[in-house]
């Protein structure tokens, strides 16, 4: 009983704050408001035992969306929308697109024959993952790994416009690097 | 073994935290006047809660066209945070909550101050507000992953994320002794998610009190309890992954770890009178090639050791 | 019962000491006064209920304390103090009037005068090349641990600093001369350590040192009130060596705020923050080992004026492209002494 | 239980604060100033504050990004490492030093400065 209450709860919730997203003008309310929608979300995910999945949404999504908003409140006119403005764009579109997607995805509910397992659950999903991870997904891993790393020298070299070459000299002869600011570590 | 309290647990644990909070307060305050050589150092000792019901006596305040639910939303959300962090932590045998992730748990409610303090800094529409809640971020994009680290080197060790467990699993020698690396950024990074000095830059001076620039009255009070809820929730989990919990002789369990956490308080308030205010220009490169390597190895280990 | 008598009866004070040049008597009594009381300085107008102002304000100046007092939230209460020796008095009155709750309440109600309204953000190009917001944010003449009289104005886009301009106020009150010096009856050895133990306090105390900071005030204090030398050689050597050996503070300040040669700095103001901290307070040191002494001043060349036109010349070109905390540290560093340049042609 | 527990704390802090602000509007000297100018050293604000906020670290948020993504296996990792022995340990670590390098990478670009 009081699970449907509070799916219920969490479902409105995630659906009005959703709404909000596009109803606000300012850019640090948007992001907030889908932070809080994600949250919601994250309620349903504990709802149904997911305890790790749930707690890491939180964890993540609150990392994810305070780094969102130093990017819209860098690069976005007007971010606290102190000047009225408007943030659609393209309306109809996004209506056709919007009532298209639930369209689909509430046929798809219904009209799908969707597989039951009979197989009993994991006493602990957590760990059951970690020994996924360590077992058959360990590919999944690798992959990401380097993944990550490709994000991380790309954005490097995206991002920064001053390189070792400009630190270091260009035959890198420097031992101390020449920065117009001093960082911590090598100086 | 640790028990989950029934209903009336959830009652006490903001009371227990507020006391705590006190005191580490009252500390704090004594340390300064010392320092200051004011008079009568009992005095100090209430000037913590005098200055508390200053606050509900001065005038609120909004600046101009400023973002007021975000920024009075800010002072609540860092109070509550700080309390939930500690729904998982036990004090002696009892805990108020018991999650199989309860390590995750107490990560993902720590988060909620990157998001507090930057908007406390936002919502004033102030520019040295701002200039506060943004170099909170970069004080967190710091200072978390040593902390994850920090988190993970117990959770190893006990071969779990609950709480409970890796309390029983301290039973021999604690996690402090064998984990040296991973307590000491654990509770460096404890000051730096309560923003205390030494890391205070986000409301350091040089900005006229940085996000709480523009913070009057019980406004202001919500948002520096929130602070200490934090700082004292974290020397809470110190204690719970690294100090053995309510583990000691003679005394029953509670006292040990109120004893502990008292502690571990005391030692952390006293660290920010002993060092300067750190920025994140120079601490981004040492969190990130030396924490986290550091960290990291003290989590090699203690995963060699348990094999 | 009436809590609000009760509280008012018990709310610590605290002071916003807004420093003014001529003033530096007056500033110095209100300091110490407030930290013998353990009143303990505010960051910023919603923190105080005290506002200090030490000296005589004029014009522009007079403007800026007005705004800062409207911006004060009730309880609140102000002291002018035109004279050191009346600083004790008019503190009294001043806690006194602030924990009036009856005239609290009616000064609460006072309407806030409003001023201009601010516009949007205008946008200029920033160091690296890109067009941004930038904003107007001036510094001084009121802010923490800030030289009286100073005000930069400066061009920000997040916290980065790209030009600023200096303005000097409040410099029609003021008589000239270096107020160091006489101040407290002292010898000039006495006025040059404090004054050196003065910028180390304030240097400190924005380099978060709080403990080293403290220490530096009470010194400044006791070497003004005149305690025999050799009571205070020990102390002072003490927290001399204490900032000197810190490595977190060499860690936290060496390379920051860099003075090259090429500008002809005056010798004791060339090299970095960490440098110039050492330097003073090694001549604080040096300034007490004869301190009723006559003969050669260490530290400070004695050209106070010379000193401060230097810096208010060259603080345009060494803050473009800074951080605020590098340049709040950097100004606190040179801790230029404006009513020393009462007289002389200003240049900014 | 947990979860209970955890609505009843949080209804507890949120009464208590309710609680605060309440005593406070009983207590208060004055109502709530409002169109206060922000400080800003005695001056009036010439701008709105709240404009495009440009930071100087926006690589390091990119490359904690990347990072973190990591903790998603470190925490279930954690809970195996002790069963499944030696070839965890190497996996997890090396998985780690690769994102490691791309951190001594980006230091040696001076991407982790404020310059």
């Amino acid at each position: 009983m009081w699970q449907e209450i509070v799916f219920w709860l969490c479902a409105a919730g995630a659906v009005g704050t959703g709404i909000a997203v596009f109803r606000v003008d300012s850019m640090a309310r948007a992001t907030f408001a889908l932070l809080a929608s994600f949250l919601f979300g994250a309620g349903t995910v504990l709802l149904v035992e997911l305890t790790y999945l749930g707690v890491l949404v939180i964890l993540m999504m609150i990392m994810e969306m305070v780094i969102m908003v130093v990017f819209m409140v860098m690069y976005m006119m007007n971010p606290a929308g102190l000047m009225p403005m408007s943030m659609l764009h393209n309306q109809r579109g996004s209506l056709a697109i919007a009532a298209g997607t639930f369209a689909l995805l509430t046929a798809g509910i219904y009209l799908v024959d969707w597989p039951t397992s009979r197989a009993p659950r994991p006493g602990d999903p957590t760990k059951a993952l970690g020994e996924a991870l360590m077992g058959p997904k360990m590919l999944v891993m690798i992959v990401l790994g380097l993944a990550l790393f490709a994000t991380i020298v790309a954005t490097v070299v995206l991002a920064t416009n001053r390189g070792r070459y400009d630190r270091y000299g260009d035959r890198l002869e420097r031992d101390r690097p020449d920065d117009p600011v001093r960082g911590g570590v090598g100086r | 073994m640790i028990e989950l309290t029934p209903w009336w647990g959830a009652l006490l644990l903001p009371p227990v935290l507020a006391a705590f909070a006190v005191a580490a307060a009252v500390f704090d305050s004594a340390l300064t006047a010392r320092a200051a050589g004011a008079p009568a150092p009992r005095a100090a000792a209430g000037a913590p809660l005098r200055a508390a019901g200053g606050l509900l006596l001065q005038q609120r305040r909004r600046t101009l066209a400023a973002d007021a639910p975000l920024w009075r939303g800010a002072g609540i959300t860092l109070a509550a945070a700080g309390v939930l962090a500690s729904l998982v932590t036990p004090l002696g045998r009892w805990a108020v909550g018991d999650l199989s992730v309860g390590i995750v748990w107490f990560n993902a409610m720590e988060i909620v101050a990157w998001a507090a303090v930057w908007l406390a800094g936002w919502g004033a529409n102030s520019a040295f507000g701002l200039v506060g809640g943004y170099r909170f971020i970069a004080q967190g994009l710091s200072y978390e992953l040593p902390h994850m680290f920090a988190l993970t080197a117990p959770a190893i060790g006990a071969g779990s994320l609950r709480v409970a467990d890796v309390v029983s699993a301290q039973d021999g020698l604690w996690f402090a002794v064998w984990m040296p690396v991973a307590f000491l950024v654990f509770l460096a990074t404890v000051l730096a998610m309560a923003f205390r000095r030494p890391f205070d830059h986000p409301v350091s001076r040089d900005t006229a009190g940085g996000v709480l620039a523009e913070l009057s009255g019980v406004d202001r009070l919500v948002f520096l309890a929130g602070r200490w809820l934090l700082l004292v929730s974290g020397a809470g989990m110190a204690v719970a992954l690294f100090l053995g919990g309510g583990a000691g002789p003679l005394l029953p369990a509670w006292l040990w770890s109120v004893l502990k956490t008292a502690a571990v308080l005391a030692a952390l308030v006293w660290a920010g009178h002993r060092l300067p205010t750190v920025r994140m220009d120079r601490f981004a490169e040492l969190a990130w090639l030396v924490l986290i390597p550091a960290t990291l190895l003290q989590a090699l280990f203690v995963s060699i050791v348990v094999i | 019962m009436d809590l609000r008598g009760w509280l008012s009866r018990r709310l610590p004070v605290r002071p916003l000491v807004v420093p003014v040049p001529g003033g530096t008597a007056s500033r110095l009594a209100a300091e110490r006064t407030c930290r013998t009381r353990g009143w303990y300085s505010a960051a910023s107008p919603a923190e105080a209920n005290l506002l200090v102002v030490a000296g005589a304000t004029d014009g522009a100046l007079e403007a800026a304390v007005e705004r800062v007092w409207q911006s004060m939230p009730a309880p609140r209460a102000r002291a002018a103090i035109a004279r050191a020796e009346h600083a004790e008095g008019q503190l009294d009155a001043a806690e006194a009037t602030l924990r009036d709750t009856f005239r609290q309440r009616r000064q609460a109600t006072e309407t806030v005068h409003p001023g201009p309204e601010p516009e949007m953000a205008g946008r200029g190009e920033d160091r690296d090349g890109l067009m941004l917001d930038q904003l107007t944010v001036p510094l001084g003449p009121v802010l923490p641990e800030w030289p009286a009289g100073l005000v930069l104005h400066t061009t920000v886009q997040g916290d980065v600093i790209q030009d600023a301009r200096v303005e000097l106020l409040g410099l029609g009150q003021v008589s000239g001369g270096t107020p160091w010096w006489p101040y407290g009856g002292g010898t000039p050895r006495r006025g040059l350590a404090a004054r050196h133990l003065d910028t180390c306090a304030s240097l400190l105390t924005l380099a978060g040192a709080g403990r080293a900071a403290i220490t530096a005030r009470r010194l400044r204090d006791d070497v003004l009130l005149g305690r025999p030398a050799a009571e205070l050689t020990g102390p002072l050597r003490r927290w001399s060596a204490g900032v000197r050996r810190s490595w977190p503070l060499r860690w936290l300040l060496s390379g920051l705020g860099p003075v090259d040669d090429d500008l002809a700095p005056p010798p004791h103001l060339a090299g970095d923050v960490l440098a110039r901290l050492r330097r003073f307070a090694t001549a604080a040191e040096e300034a007490l080992a004869d301190l009723d002494e006559d003969g050669a001043l260490p530290g400070r060349s004695g050209d106070e004026s010379g000193d401060a036109q230097w810096t208010i010349e060259t603080l345009p070109r060494l803050l473009a492209g800074s951080e605020l905390a590098a340049a709040r540290l950097l100004v606190a560093s040179l801790d230029p002494d404006i009513e020393a340049l009462t007289g002389r042609e200003v240049r900014p | 239980m947990t979860f209970a527990n955890a609505l009843i704390a949080l209804a507890l802090v949120l009464g208590v604060t309710g609680g605060l602000y309440g005593v406070a509007h009983l207590v208060r000297l004055g109502s709530t100033g409002v169109g206060m100018r922000p400080f800003l050293s005695g001056h009036d604000p010439a701008e709105h504050a709240l404009s495009r906020f440009h930071v100087r670290w926006y690589a390091l948020t990119m490359i904690f990004l990347a990072f973190d993504m990591e903790m998603v296996f470190m925490y279930p990792w954690a809970l195996v490492v002790a069963e499944k022995g030696t070839s965890a340990v190497v996996e997890m670590f090396v998985f780690l030093a690769i994102l490691m390098a791309g951190v001594v990478y980006a230091w040696r670009e001076g991407a982790l400065r404020w310059t």
